[in-house]
């Protein structure tokens, strides 16, 4: 048995750092992601409702001040609040599942990121089956979610996560149909495939008028598979307090955060990289720009473009989030089967037509 | 199908409709923002007028102040909380003591010392009941009508509690020692104070004399006169003449718009006057030394044992006639003998060897005072009142008894209404005078209750009219019985029964030539036997009278049985019934 | 031992470790979690065996899909008061029995045949083969299977929606 | 380790395990991961037998892909009998499910 030992040493030594620093990298990305998110999201609230935002706790001196980058020290305050709760599990729960629910949530976030570039070079894995990859690891999120809810011992919690298990399982179908035309398209399930067959024809979302479609049905059912407003009923405030999270606190409600967040990134950085050119940079697409202006690319150009996609994304998540009321069980689930689903699915074979024709 | 599609349709025109409204607002956000930065940017304080026209009902309650000068430790403030927020503490300085608590502005000479008072402004409801009663509106509410006094204060959130726990006493330790309040401090701190109260004293006496507020005081218009009085007070403080002051108060009414013509009278009336009271008799107990030591001081001793001993030696002392030292010697002595002498308790004594005893002059000088209860005897609603204004008008005055007396005697005769009874009520109110007749009123102890048990009432009224006459003409007892008597027989209503009654008050006449009241032992119960309700009602009454009359048990059953014979009721058995009465006796 | 030893001995024991949880534990919901773990080790050794797009559908299907419905079943079947759903085994020991002898014949044939082995597979696109493949090899029984599917769904949703009358 | 048998083994072992739940346990859901178990085994021995056994293709991944398929139908139309079968009898125990016989 010295040899289980001696490669238990070699695999630390060999390999160990360079496995322990690509998920440093990964859980650094969540956590920066969610902090800028989540100050991101109070400013872009408070601007669409009028208001300022946090403007207190600030780093740079901003005080009172009616800047911008007032209060932008809050998140971090936040995350400090939210590591030094007390964790807290209710007497009737089922500690287990309580305990082991959050680390699956966020486990599904994290190896999902295993799979999302960040730009041509910038990745942790270069899969063959890339996307098919993110839409399996992102569904094991609904399990976490389910049992989060069944272990809390609570009524809230229970609807909640039914609730959410619900719409996640129901919305992924037409978010895959819609991925499944750009894999149609471009032949591979690779997302460096799917980059580079853009940057021969064109950003997906013009290549064709079904394509255009697919990206609105994709997006629509990302912002409904992260429970974001206006979908977000298994956490509606009003209804079940805060749905499959109600008996989390601390440490184990800051991974749910964490793990939502790194969702919506995930949706947004997806959708930029099937549908608007991934890391190709806007210039290149449109061709009137001056030719000087073409060095705006390569690896870090390329992270560039890809975030600001990304980022423009997620704000408009959360401009939908302060424009829309929340819908209904029904409603919601009158779009994804009899809108959305429908949609994709006449979107798929035309696509097939067209691509046959042109 | 078609619905199906447009529902579609008006779905996304719907969609892009609310994007393009939030999307506006997050663009002109530096236009629309409202929100106010709270702790660096504040609302402007509205004016506060919710329509009533008199101003000091437009009150802002925001926080009590306490003007903490005009206090006069009244506590009606705090009775009137009705939670309990406000909690004050007086000390009233030892009668005759130096120690003067000063005058409001209102010119009340305060009379006690205020060490504490504390409002709690977490318990405080804002109810405003506190600001009412104070008769020196000493205490209100900040901002708004009254802002002149302290501007608006709407935050006070603070970390702790104690910062809202408002103290606006300001009382030294000294002040209250001097005050007296030694064992106020003492239970306060669990300490003794090192310091000779007596030395304090002689530093912290107040030497501002009175004001004269008399004119002042003639404003009918509330308002007015406090505004007045605050001119008034500092003029007079200023030490300004008669003359000047009355222009400053002039000005004071005209600069607030409260003036009016009739005033002229007032002003004059203040620029005449003396802007100091004389030396009134305030000002002579004041002169007087303190008062002698007080047991309570002891109090302060903690041990009960110690505390015990020295009381007893302190009793001791003080019954034999001895001074503040000669006390303190005394409880020292003791306290050697039973071996308890310890610093702490010579520290206390140490306060005692205060030299002199004024007992004695306060007890003369309440004495001299004149009594406006004794006013009360008056039956005549009119005249009492009457003599009462002028008692009250005579001690504003500061008249001395005699003068006062006088003084009420020239009222009631110029309105006619003075006759020998009520010359006589009015000279009693002075001590003095009463002490020159007094063997009169203490040997006029007749008992008018005695006349109740005459049952019919017009016969009850006349002699209790006469009584009263004979009381008021200081006759003696024998004197008065005639007197009823006679004015019965006059009305023809003497029956030999009222005699008995009548000849029952003067106890000197009647009861004396019988039997002591302690003999009168027959047992009323014994009557219960008889079963008639009637008979046994006169029976009881008739026996209640006899009892009240002190008759002899034979004239008791002599009387029982005449009433019951004068109203056929005599049956054999309840002869024998109350014959039994006897013979139990025997 | 190398590294890809060391890590599919840590994925196999995963994997038997579970199974054995899902099948010996009272607790179906604990079942139902040890059967997650089961899935991905399976989908683990799918991905040793580098089968990497079964390993995606192995989680896409079996945890997304499969797993939570089977939750679901366990929460709609039961009276909910607590949040422990027990469950009771009857013939241990003779299931065991006649288990423990399947399991010894099982595992002697595959130790004692001489299974044919030929260049081991190292497939580097495995999704253009199989596509290929289920066009044009299997397309009967890929047509077979998407009917099957379509009258699961049909049956289902017959078989579970409220009865009328 | 990382050879045929050991795949074979491990196969065996979820089949037996499976096979033993389907035997033992009365819950059908229960029942229903056992068939898991045991439809997991029989896909990993095919995709073992495409890496090792010197295949050309990837039939085996194929009839992975169909096991799959046919798994998830399965587990439908089981869970669909089943929750019929709660509605029915109050209980998911099969053995209260004995209407039917004679």
């Amino acid at each position: 048995m010295s040899g289980f030992w001696q490669a238990t040493m070699d695999l630390i030594t060999s390999y160990g750092s360079l496995i322990s620093l690509a998920g440093l990298a990964i859980f650094g990305v969540m956590a920066v992601n969610a902090l800028v998110a989540v100050y991101f999201e109070r400013k872009v609230s408070a601007f669409m409702q009028d208001r300022l935002g946090p403007m207190e706790v600030g780093i740079f001196g901003f005080k009172g001040g009616r800047k911008f980058w007032g209060g932008i020290g809050q998140t971090l305050a936040d995350a400090l609040k939210l590591l030094t709760k007390e964790d807290v599990l209710p007497d009737k729960s089922d500690k287990a599942l309580m305990i082991l629910s959050p680390f699956i949530i966020f486990v599904g976030a994290f190896v999902t990121f295993v799979g999302v570039p960040f730009s041509s070079y910038l990745l942790i894995s270069r899969f063959d089956i890339g996307i098919f990859f993110i839409l399996a690891m992102s569904s094991v999120g609904v399990v976490g979610i389910i049992l989060a809810g069944w272990g809390s011992n609570n009524k809230w919690s229970l609807y909640g996560s039914l609730r959410s298990a619900a719409q996640i399982i129901s919305y992924e179908i037409p978010a895959g149909l819609s991925i499944l035309l750009v894999v149609i398209t471009a032949g591979t399930l690779s997302i460096h495939g799917i980059v580079e067959w853009q940057a021969e024809h064109r950003w997906f979302i013009f290549h064709s008028p079904f394509a255009f479609i697919a990206f609105f049905i994709y997006f629509i059912s990302g912002v409904a598979e992260t429970n974001r407003t206006p979908f977000d009923i298994p956490e509606a405030e009003s209804e079940l307090v805060a749905g499959w999270m109600t008996e989390f606190s601390g440490f184990r409600w800051a991974l749910f955060f964490l793990s939502e967040y790194a969702n919506m990134l995930i949706i947004s950085l997806l959708a930029s990289v099937v549908f608007l050119g991934g890391w190709l940079s806007p210039m290149a697409m449109f061709d009137i720009f001056p030719e000087s202006w073409m060095i705006m690319d390569g690896a870090l150009w390329g992270m560039f473009w890809l975030l600001l996609k990304a980022i423009i994304l997620i704000f408009v998540m959360m401009w939908f989030r302060w424009t829309f009321p929340r819908l209904r069980v029904d409603q919601l689930m009158y779009l994804c089967w009899k809108v959305l689903l429908p949609f994709s699915l006449v979107n798929l074979v035309a696509v097939s037509i067209w691509e046959l024709l042109f | 199908m078609s619905e199906y599609f447009s529902n579609i349709v008006s779905g996304l025109k719907s969609f892009t409709k609310g994007l393009q409204l939030t999307m506006q607002h997050f663009n002109n956000r530096k236009k629309l923002v409202a929100t106010l930065q709270y702790p660096h940017e504040k609302w402007p304080i509205p004016e506060r007028n919710i329509g009533f026209e008199l101003e000091e009902y437009n009150v802002i309650r925001s926080r009590l102040e306490v003007d903490i000068e005009d206090c006069i430790g009244c506590l009606k403030c705090e009775r009137a909380c009705p939670v309990d927020c406000i909690k004050i503490e007086t000390i009233k300085p030892p009668k005759g003591g130096d120690f003067d608590c000063g005058v409001t502005t209102n010119g009340t000479q305060k009379k006690m010392l205020v060490p504490r008072f504390s409002i709690d402004m977490t318990e405080c409801m804002f109810c405003n009941l506190c600001v009412f009663p104070c008769p020196e509106e000493c205490i209100y509410m900040v901002g708004g009508p009254n802002s002149s006094k302290h501007e608006i204060e709407y935050e006070f959130a603070a970390r702790e509690r104690s910062p809202l726990i408002f103290e606006f006493a300001v009382a030294t330790e000294k002040e209250i020692i001097a005050a007296g309040g030694i064992d106020y401090l003492n239970k306060k701190k669990g300490i003794v104070p090192d310091e000779k109260p007596k030395e304090v004293k002689s530093t912290l006496k107040k030497t501002e004399p009175k004001l004269n507020f008399e004119a002042v005081n003639a404003f009918t218009d509330r308002m007015t006169r406090a505004l007045a009085k605050k001119a008034f007070t500092a003029g007079a403080r200023a030490g300004s003449d008669a003359a000047t002051v009355a222009t400053q108060v002039k000005s004071a009414l005209v600069d607030a718009d409260k003036f009016l013509p009739e005033y002229e009278s007032i002003i004059e009336n203040i620029a005449s006057s003396p802007l100091m009271t004389s030396a009134g008799p305030t000002t002579e107990l004041k002169a007087k030394p303190a008062s002698g030591p007080d047991i309570k001081l002891l109090n302060s001793i903690t041990d009960k044992m110690v505390r015990g001993t020295a009381k007893k030696a302190f009793m001791a002392a003080k019954r034999a006639g001895k001074d503040g030292a000669g006390i303190s010697d005394d409880i020292k002595k003791a306290l050697t003998d039973a071996g308890k002498l310890t610093d702490e308790v010579i520290a206390i004594l140490k306060s005692f060897s205060v030299p002199g005893n004024s007992e004695v002059s306060n007890e003369s000088s309440v004495a001299s005072a004149p009594d406006i209860k004794k006013l009360n005897s008056i039956e005549d609603k009119m005249v009492r009142g009457l003599a009462k204004k002028s008692f009250m008008a005579a001690k504003r005055a500061k008249s001395s008894a005699a003068d006062t007396v006088a003084h009420i005697l020239k009222d009631l005769k110029e309105a006619d209404k003075l006759t020998a009874d009520l010359e006589d009520i009015v000279k009693s109110i002075v001590p003095d005078t009463v002490d020159a007749t007094p063997a009169p009123k203490t040997e006029f102890n007749l008992d008018i209750k005695k006349l109740n048990s005459i049952e019919d009432k017009m016969v009850r009224g006349l002699a209790k009219k006469s009584f009263m006459a004979a009381k008021r003409a200081k006759n003696s007892a024998a004197d008065t019985v005639t007197n009823i008597l006679n004015d019965l027989k006059e009305a023809d209503k003497l029956t030999p029964d009222l005699e008995i009654i009548v000849k029952s008050i003067a106890p000197d006449t009647v009861a004396a030539t019988q039997a002591p009241k302690t003999e009168f032992n027959l047992d009323i119960k014994k009557l219960n036997l008889i079963e008639d309700k009637m008979i046994r009602g006169m029976a009881k009454k008739a026996f209640m009278a006899a009892k009240r009359a002190a008759s002899t048990p034979e004239e008791t059953v002599a009387q029982i049985e005449a009433v019951l014979k004068e109203n056929d009721k005599l049956i054999d058995e309840v002869q024998t019934t109350v014959k039994s009465l006897l013979e139990n006796e025997s | 031992m190398s590294m890809s030893e060391l890590v599919f001995i840590f994925i196999a024991a995963l994997t038997i470790s579970s199974a054995f949880w899902v099948v010996f534990s009272n607790n179906l919901i604990y079942s139902a979690v040890a059967l997650l773990f089961t899935l991905f080790g399976v989908a683990g050794l799918y991905v040793f065996l580098f089968a990497d797009f079964i390993a995606a559908t192995q989680v896409m299907v079996y945890v997304g899909g499969i797993l939570v419905l089977i939750i679901f079943g366990v929460m709609l079947t039961n009276q909910i008061s607590e949040s422990t759903v027990t469950q009771t085994n009857r013939p241990r020991l003779l299931a065991g029995v006649i288990a423990f002898i399947i399991f010894l014949m099982v595992a002697y044939i595959s130790l004692t045949t001489q299974w044919h082995e030929g260049t081991v597979q190292t497939a580097e696109k495995t999704t253009t083969v199989i596509g290929d493949m289920i066009l044009n090899e299997y397309l009967l029984p890929f047509e077979a299977v998407s009917l099957v599917l379509l009258a699961a769904l049909l049956g289902s949703a017959l078989l579970s929606r409220k009865q009328h009358g | 380790m990382d050879n045929l048998t050991s795949y074979l083994i491990i196969s065996a072992i979820l089949f037996v395990l499976g096979l033993y739940a389907v035997m033992t346990r009365r819950n059908g859901i229960a029942i229903l991961m056992g068939i898991e178990l045991i439809l997991n085994s029989a896909s990993l021995n095919f995709v073992a037998f495409n890496r090792f056994g010197g295949m050309t293709k990837l039939d085996g991944h194929v009839f992975s892909i169909f096991i799959i398929c046919l798994a998830a139908a399965e587990a439908v139309v089981a869970l669909a009998i089943i929750i019929n079968l709660f509605k029915n009898l109050e209980s998911v125990n099969v053995d209260h499910a004995s209407s039917m016989k004679g």
